[in-house]
């Protein structure tokens, strides 16, 4: 039925396909729950198929407005509501990111030719929960919420292999609690969720901030504020997961740029939180969670850290030295001169205990923000793709990876000098981009999220915070979707590579709702009942 | 509560404590800052109790480990010397959880107060309940909210003038015992701070149960809340009734007698108005989730024979070529 | 025993003075419950008495150092934690902000002479309270924590009066969905916390954002992070905020800079909460909560705003209509059109439905957005203060007005060409600024938290990332205690003023603690048993 | 639930609203998008029973407020033409309780799953308990978390086979009829989606109730926790054991019949296995927090006169000069 190399996409809720059969490329799509999820139940008709329906038009780039038209016809005299739904699956499926489907048959080809690494295939949350697994994390625990959920189940089903557990909490705040408890215990802990869930764990990550406790937290991002667009893409968490807490609450705040850095930025972050015994979030979103790509094989011997506690005695034990950088040490450690310690979020002297003294709270502060200092000395620099030096300097965090720099290989093509710049570690910053920012005459972030009061993007008020660089500014989007290459050129360069083909759905009122009302009304189809 | 093995934990890693001579575990070696509270308030005298239980047990000074959330009896881990953390306010039971499930070799001792457990914290303590988790918690009760300084707490009796019901309180209070039953703890006592024996025999039949252990114990906050528990101090004129527990000795008084499997029964002596009665309300053996997800583990890592966690992963990458 | 025109120090948790006999004048301090907070119980001789002595000490400026050493001495001997508890009770008293309990009695004696208004006297949260009563502010909810408790203890009490409710939440979470709720019934409503509380009310201020309900958010900070420092003073959550919420989730946030001024931005807030529908953030702190001052009485007939909702019948209702500012109709609102409209945290359309619609997603986002661009049309531009134009402007925010303008003044006396800029509204920011900021050579904010990783108090980071201009300075502190004159003057101008009569406790750490580890170790005092 | 004097808002103002002619409310004039859930899901009977009942009553339609967390159940007030809010995950009874105390006018009717309710919304659902606010709410309990697709819910049965146990789940689940009356809700019931005529007498026993009311809804998942709740549906062959209520008829059969009233009775019924029976366990016309801040307002008020806002407010600054 299906010719050798087709593409057999599937509901991988409810099929299991034999996925030794590499005579097709599968690319299983959780149709059923993400209809659920998009619609509150699938709606009959409306639903799974129509979902399939907006999929497919994203997959093969087919006409989104003819097609919405159809469908509006198609469900025509019916109360309005039933259209309204009708398009809500169309857009959710349109908004679901499968990813270059249509290039991994090329990639399985790749692998018989090249005598290179082998490539695993997976999705980015897959990824990201091997990763953490790699990274010698053997506890979490997670409350559901989608895009986090399936970390949360891949871990579940597969930490009890490796002697740890992960526990559904009955809510976000008591799971990052439970977290921090595994982490006290001695074996560094993940908690994790997406918009409202970070949110309701903003206190207890002050905690670790403040007692230094190590801890990975993971923010799959998701269409916010609040419920928001729970199955669309977006990059709007940047500010709070670095500001979010209340009072100077240092942390670390990393981003994966692909699946295969979910991997990996899972193993900088069990680094980072050990090293600097500090909560360390790693941002990722609906696009990286559920887009499957395939990668070279890490190197699992090189790679895996060992969980196993050092529960040494020691002759003396300060938790909180000003000197040096805390270094949690387990219960179950002995401390031979009888002295344990504290770990408190009270402010607190050298070994954990309550102080009122104004030279303690300075110095306590100063520990706690010079750590990240010190860490930003020993970030590296990214390199900068394209042009080292140019016209244009785009930069961009997280899942843009891709588009941004297709967007700097087909924006050279058409004789543009620009290069792009893509961070890992966005809190603390990497020491030395000013070096960079001075070789373009423009930098522009390209960035999932809203321009905000001022008209720039989230990245770009950090950076501009810091540098003070007029040239920063930002190009920034908030639909739901993933960037298209063109989009980014139509962009970054106001009237120039209009001519370029290919849809771009948003590009009216890309960045600014305001002049187009009507435009935007026209979507607003539910008149039934309100 | 604690138990010997480790397999729980990931490579044994638990157990990795070298041993160093020891002497016994004395009063001095567990005492920590000299305690901040009030003179006269009820909580010295649970540290009094909690010293004595850990020097009659004996127990490794390094796998003490004593909690707390916020609140003026949550500064406990302060007052002991030994692991510890001073978390946020009512979230203590899954820190403690965090805690008791991955290091079963450890004691957990976890304390707070009337608030911190029943008003922000009522929805974790009874997770912790229904989950049944390793732990012992000694909850101070003492019908206000102290460290704030005078606020109605969740068990705050209808009519007490607070500083946020100044003409008296006038919500229903929470009944503690009640929450406990109905939640699923599976070991449920209550106690009185001036019954130092009494309170002592409770945290030791708690340490001493497997599962999640609760004690409520009236502790007078002078400062606030004074004599409130005099109906409970025979030294102040009061009783200090405790529950008979059957002896099952088939005598006809032991029929009359509780029994403190008897859920139903339980939750009868919880409908007595104040001050009520004192002693071990409920305690059932049900499996704790600490038994259960070993179990779990054990299972799924006897069909990996020994397999170690790369060649597990690498199995897993393979089949993802 | 006193003599006339004294100052009368009590404990107003324990003693009700005749305040009629206008003999003397009044300090009423809750000496029993700081004392408990700042220790966890009164710790018997080591407690109040000692608690009292600092604050003595700091009302007479009595030599800190000289009487630390005294204390230490006097418990010498006994176990070290006693002498810590003692000099935390000291320090408690010390940081305690009496205000200038000194100068009262001339402003007695001022109402006699002058046919001014009268004057009224009290502490900034009654102010608060108060405040909020004459917006029309009758329902709130909230849960006790320092130094927020006593806002809702004199609501709870005084809103019966008025016929409205306060009512005590579970937590903070519950107080602010009950905050909500009664703001959805058509009564602009009150909640409010201090750092830990704030942190668990983020999620459900991110639906207020995003459902466009009206809500006031008081935030009275206190030392930070986590449970830091309950005693203290810190203006450390200013970033939080803003940009505190998951998504975009604009919100205003003002901050009040005199007890006075507590009672005139409850108003402001209430109206700008109920004209942009919006959640709006009210930044107070430790020292105005406490501190006791006289001012106007305000002119209430003119002031007072009506609470009565606006029920009449609508012919139609769009709660989110793209091209106006929402505007929230109650529940018992008869729609002669038969639409009722609803309030949702889902992205929605203008009947608030749930929508998928990438380009409603970006007008809503716009619409959510530009209302605050409006709002910042409206706001006027604050007067500076000393020099119009010249060397140095100090740019202030909440409760450091007093200490900044006083800090000019004596800079003039000493030849600085210098003037202030102190701003009520921090998001978002008045228009215009720029303008003033070409006046001046150098430009440094004068803020109670910390420099940051990158060196920027928290109000610098934000004027920096909008305005991009490098002369932006601050000079910060986060030893928990409020400012002094010459310490800005030595702080903003180093070097200079150091001959300035007066005691510094923390100049010698300003703005980092690393230099001063053993300085700072001094203060580690709780050897005795960790 | 609602009352017709509303002295309980300040200067009367939510009875402002002018009268227009109305008809009779009928079933198109609140019905709003056609539901999105699953072809089969329990919650269609829900919705269906709820038009029903609103019907049958007449009610105002500007004074019916629908209200809900998160999940596919907690979608409802989009079903619903009416005023109504969609709030955050778990916080529901909290704002229902605010518009319910500031409103006393309006019918304040509250929709939720198991998770919403029992999982991360316990702590409110307890307290809104306790405190009697009123209210009806109405759990839908599919045993299972809908929305986010198959994890174990806290009413998922030991064994249950979730994305978050895939071995089946190992922790015991939470009894809702238990919570409930621990907590003191008033007015407590138990029904089954398949029974839409039960359904409808049970919402309007607690729309006539005062206070606290809460039905628990077995609403099946199909999509995925199928036929779960079969054993209590008759044309599945199970059984639907309906709670017979005294009759105070003192007949000798009235003896065994349920006092409504009788806590311990009550607890006694929700200690039966799965699935248990069905109708009122528990009703209590204690006072309602409603009812007790009017009382506390309106002796406020009596000692001020007729003073307006502005008077009130003056007199208390002329004590601070
Ligand atoms: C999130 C949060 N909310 C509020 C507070 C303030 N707070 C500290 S302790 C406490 C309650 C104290 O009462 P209880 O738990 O009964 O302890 P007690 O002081 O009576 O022993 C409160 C409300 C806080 N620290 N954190
Ligand atoms: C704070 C927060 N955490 C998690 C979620 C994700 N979430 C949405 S609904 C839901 C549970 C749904 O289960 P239930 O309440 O039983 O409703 P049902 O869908 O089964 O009707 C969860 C976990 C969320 N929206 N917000
Ligand atoms: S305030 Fe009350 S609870 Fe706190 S220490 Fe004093 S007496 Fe004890
Ligand atoms: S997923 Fe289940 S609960 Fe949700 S609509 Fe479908 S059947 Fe109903
Ligand atoms: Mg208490
Ligand atoms: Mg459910």
């Amino acid at each position: 039925f299906l010719k050798e190399g087709g593409v057999l996409l599937y509901d991988s809720d409810n099929v299991e396909p034999n996925l030794d059969d590499k005579r097709f490329v599968y690319v299983g799509v959780p149709i059923t729950g993400l209809t659920v999820e998009a619609l509150g139940g699938t709606a009959k008709d409306k639903g799974k198929n129509i979902f399939v329906l907006g999929l497919i038009t994203k997959i093969f780039s087919l006409d989104v407005e003819k097609l919405k038209r159809i469908i509006t016809e198609k469900f025509a005299g019916k109360d309005e509501s039933i259209v309204n739904t009708a398009l809500m699956a169309f857009q959710a499926g349109y908004a679901y990111p499968v990813g270059k489907v249509l290039t991994h048959r090329y990639q399985f080809e790749k692998i018989e030719k090249t005598g290179e690494r082998p490539q695993i295939t997976m999705d980015g949350n897959t990824a990201l929960a091997f990763g953490l697994i790699a990274a010698g994390v053997r506890y979490g625990a997670g409350y559901p919420i989608t895009p986090w959920s399936s970390v949360m189940e891949v871990l579940r089903t597969q930490l009890p292999k490796y002697g740890g557990i992960f526990v559904q909490a009955e809510d976000e705040l008591g799971a990052v609690s439970l977290a921090l408890g595994f982490s006290f215990s001695g074996y560094l802990a993940v908690t994790g969720s997406a918009g409202p869930g970070i949110s309701l764990k903003t206190e207890a990550i002050g905690w670790a901030s403040m007692a230094e406790m190590p801890l990975i937290i993971c923010n799959i991002q998701r269409g916010g504020p609040s419920t928001g667009l729970p199955t669309n893409v977006e990059q709007s968490d940047l500010h709070q997961a670095i500001y979010g807490g209340h009072g100077d609450s240092p942390r670390v705040v990393l981003a994966a740029s692909t699946v295969e850095d979910c991997f990996y930025i899972a193993i900088e972050a069990g680094r980072i939180a050990r090293k600097y015994s500090t909560p360390v979030f790693i941002l990722s979103d609906t696009s990286l969670a559920t887009r499957i790509e395939a990668f070279d094989e890490p190197d699992l011997p090189k790679l895996m850290v060992d969980p196993k506690p050092d529960m040494t005695p020691r002759a003396t034990h300060k938790p909180y030295p000003l000197d040096q950088i805390t270094q949690h040490i387990p219960p179950g450690t002995r401390i031979l001169d009888g002295k344990y310690p504290l770990m408190s979020g009270l402010e607190h002297d050298e070994m954990g205990h309550p102080t009122g003294s104004p030279k303690l709270h300075m110095a306590m502060t100063a520990k706690r923000r010079n750590k990240l200092r010190k860490l930003a000395e020993e970030i590296p620099v990214p390199e900068v793709y394209g042009d080292p030096n140019g016209d244009t300097l785009l930069i961009g965090w997280g899942s843009t990876y891709g588009p941004i720099h297709d967007a700097v290989k087909l924006g050279q093509e058409n004789g543009e000098k620009m290069g792009a710049l893509h961070l890992r570690h966005l809190h603390p910053l990497p020491n030395g981009l000013e070096k960079i920012f001075k070789n373009f005459k423009r930098i522009v972030t390209v960035e999932m999220n809203d321009q905000g009061v001022y008209g720039f993007g989230q990245l770009a008020t950090i950076l501009r915070a810091r540098y003070c660089e007029p040239k920063i500014e930002s190009f920034t989007k908030t639909d739901g979707l993933t960037f298209r290459v063109k989009e980014i050129l139509q962009g970054v360069f106001p009237g120039k590579f209009v001519s370029l083909r290919g849809y771009s759905p948003n590009r009216p009122i890309a960045g600014n709702g305001e002049q187009d009302v009507n435009l935007a009304r026209a979507e607003s189809i539910s008149q039934g009942a309100g | 509560m604690s138990e010997a093995n480790t397999n729980g934990s990931p490579n044994g890693g638990a157990t990795a404590t070298a041993e160093a001579p020891r002497e016994k575990l004395n009063k001095k070696a567990i005492t920590a800052d000299h305690p901040t509270w009030c003179p006269g308030c009820g909580d010295f005298a649970v540290l009094a109790s909690f010293y004595k239980v850990l020097e009659k047990r004996n127990l490794d000074h390094e796998k003490i480990v004593t909690l707390a959330g916020i609140g003026c009896s949550s500064r406990f881990p302060y007052f002991v010397n030994g692991h510890g953390a001073h978390f946020i306010h009512g979230r203590a039971v899954p820190l403690a959880s965090g805690i008791s499930l991955a290091r079963p070799d450890l004691n957990v001792f976890l304390f707070g107060g009337d608030g911190d457990g029943f008003s922000i914290g009522g929805n974790h303590l009874n997770h912790g309940a229904r989950k049944n988790i390793n732990m012992v918690y000694f909850i101070m009760d003492n019908f206000v909210y102290g460290l704030t300084k005078k606020q109605t707490s969740p068990t705050s009796p209808i009519g007490f003038k607070s500083k946020t019901d100044p003409t008296g309180a006038i919500d229903m209070p929470v009944n503690p015992m009640k929450q406990l039953i109905s939640a699923g703890a599976s070991f449920i006592a209550r106690t009185h701070a001036t019954q130092v024996k009494h309170m002592m025999e409770m945290i030791e039949r708690a340490m001493d149960h497997q599962g999640f252990s609760v004690i409520e114990c009236l502790s007078e906050c002078v400062e606030f809340y004074p004599d409130v528990f005099d109906p409970a101090d025979p030294k102040k004129g009061g009783s200090f009734e405790l529950i008979q527990e059957k002896k099952w000795d088939n005598t006809p008084e032991d029929e009359l007698r509780h029994d403190v499997t008897d859920e139903l029964a339980a939750y009868k002596l919880a409908q007595l108005p104040f001050p009520g009665v004192f002693g071990v309300f409920y305690q059932s053996d049900r499996p704790t989730k600490n038994a259960l997800e070993k179990k779990w583990i054990e299972n799924t890592r006897e069909k990996l024979g020994n397999a170690t966690d790369v060649e597990i992963l690498q199995k897993t990458f393979d089949r993802m070529k």
